[in-house]
């Protein structure tokens, strides 16, 4: 049960991800859920709109698992990322590492979260109380753009603003 | 020639819509198409500048040569999680 | 929801567990959970008995919750130990954190899980497939002991081994 | 004085018995009551040495006073998780 799709438009289930994936070899599961938040830099956030290259964004994350599970020789990395309208308090990603000891599982899990954010073409705007909403700046992907912003690998604040 | 290109995140917002198309004089890169797009004004400009650009499910790079009837997505700075 | 045992003798369940931890304010959900392995240090494991000083070891967790969520600055610190006989590939112990941003997250979880293993009256007695049985050596937790062990804050092999 | 003694992991199989009780001379501590209870051999003795000791919910120090009729419970190395 490793091909589930990896961009879904409906809401995530861990249950669901952590189907087939128990092993007798691992002591750890560590796990990560992504949930939308009720604010962004101090302002009031009433729901979320995650959009995807779907097709790419897939592949992407397959192969985020593969290069992931195999730099921390972990033997399961599973993530599924949501799209669509989001709710606060409902789960934008979910993440999954298990590996024999915690000290990987850990390791593994965080590089998989922060690959995923910021590598994969999916887009996060936010919407707030007062009717606007903007697109959260991210990461450039391009290897060879002419611009990668300033601060490539960190989020920082907000883009291109709408009313 | 004509190449089609979709817009993904703030690019579909600034484009004001999904789809555009450009014409470009044969042989052409992504980077021409780039150039082509640019016109649009400055706002959509310095975003094409940190875009990638993908064909197909494959990210490629500037100097990539397009063909007639290519369709490339516009992919600005990601933010998932 | 704050007030379930911590010590368990029945499987722990995550979705217990998550009951009421729910918070707006908070974009990250980190899950470990620590389970039976069919091996330790190369020697096949059949099952595992988990005993504990249930009392103290209910009220020391209550404590590393808190001391855990105030140092890094985390909201929900919630953690369940089992004890009694467990399967491969059960849950021994589930951990969750739930914080603003994931690095605080991730910090807290393993902080969380390294005290709760280290500093916990619970004892883990390995039975193996050739019909012995041993208890892991673990830390000491006396202030005062007069021989705290060599490796006081890891595990380090086997213990006092028997038929 | 008479103290009961609670073993605990490993302590509870060495000593072959959830229970054991040490008879001490008043005053007593915590350290007069592993002294009496190292005489049970030196495998245990040796695990005493790596010890805690609790009265109720509490761990207490070596130096703790004990009174007759008192409950400790023998906490060797730990190993949770």
């Amino acid at each position: 049960m490793t091909d589930f799709p990896r961009i879904q438009d409906t809401p995530l289930s861990l249950d669901a991800l952590l189907v087939g994936s128990e092993r007798d070899d691992c002591g750890a599961l560590a796990i990560f859920a992504g949930t939308v938040r009720n604010h962004h830099d101090g302002r009031p956030v009433t729901h979320l709109v995650y959009t995807a290259h779907a097709a790419l964004a897939d592949k992407m994350i397959r192969g985020i698992e593969q290069q992931i599970a195999r730099q921390h020789g972990v033997p399961v990395c599973r993530v599924v990322h949501r799209i669509g309208a989001l709710r606060i308090g409902e789960s934008a990603i979910l993440a999954v590492v298990r590996a024999p000891h915690r000290a990987e599982a850990f390791a593994a899990l965080r590089a998989l979260v922060d690959a995923v954010k910021h590598r994969v073409p999916i887009w996060k705007e936010e919407f707030y109380t007062d009717g606007t909403s903007a697109f959260v700046t991210g990461c450039c992907i391009a290897e060879d753009a002419e611009d990668t912003g300033a601060h490539p690998h960190h989020e920082h604040g907000h883009g291109h603003q709408h009313a | 020639m004509e190449v089609r290109v979709q817009c993904f995140g703030p690019a579909r917002r600034l484009a004001g819509d999904e789809w555009l198309s450009v014409q470009l004089d044969e042989p052409a890169t992504v980077a021409d198409a780039l150039a082509a797009l640019a016109s649009r004004g400055d706002e959509f400009a310095a975003l094409l500048k940190q875009c990638a650009v993908a064909l197909g499910d494959e990210i490629v790079r500037r100097t990539h040569p397009l063909k007639s009837g290519d369709v490339v997505a516009l992919l600005p700075p990601v933010a998932g999680g």
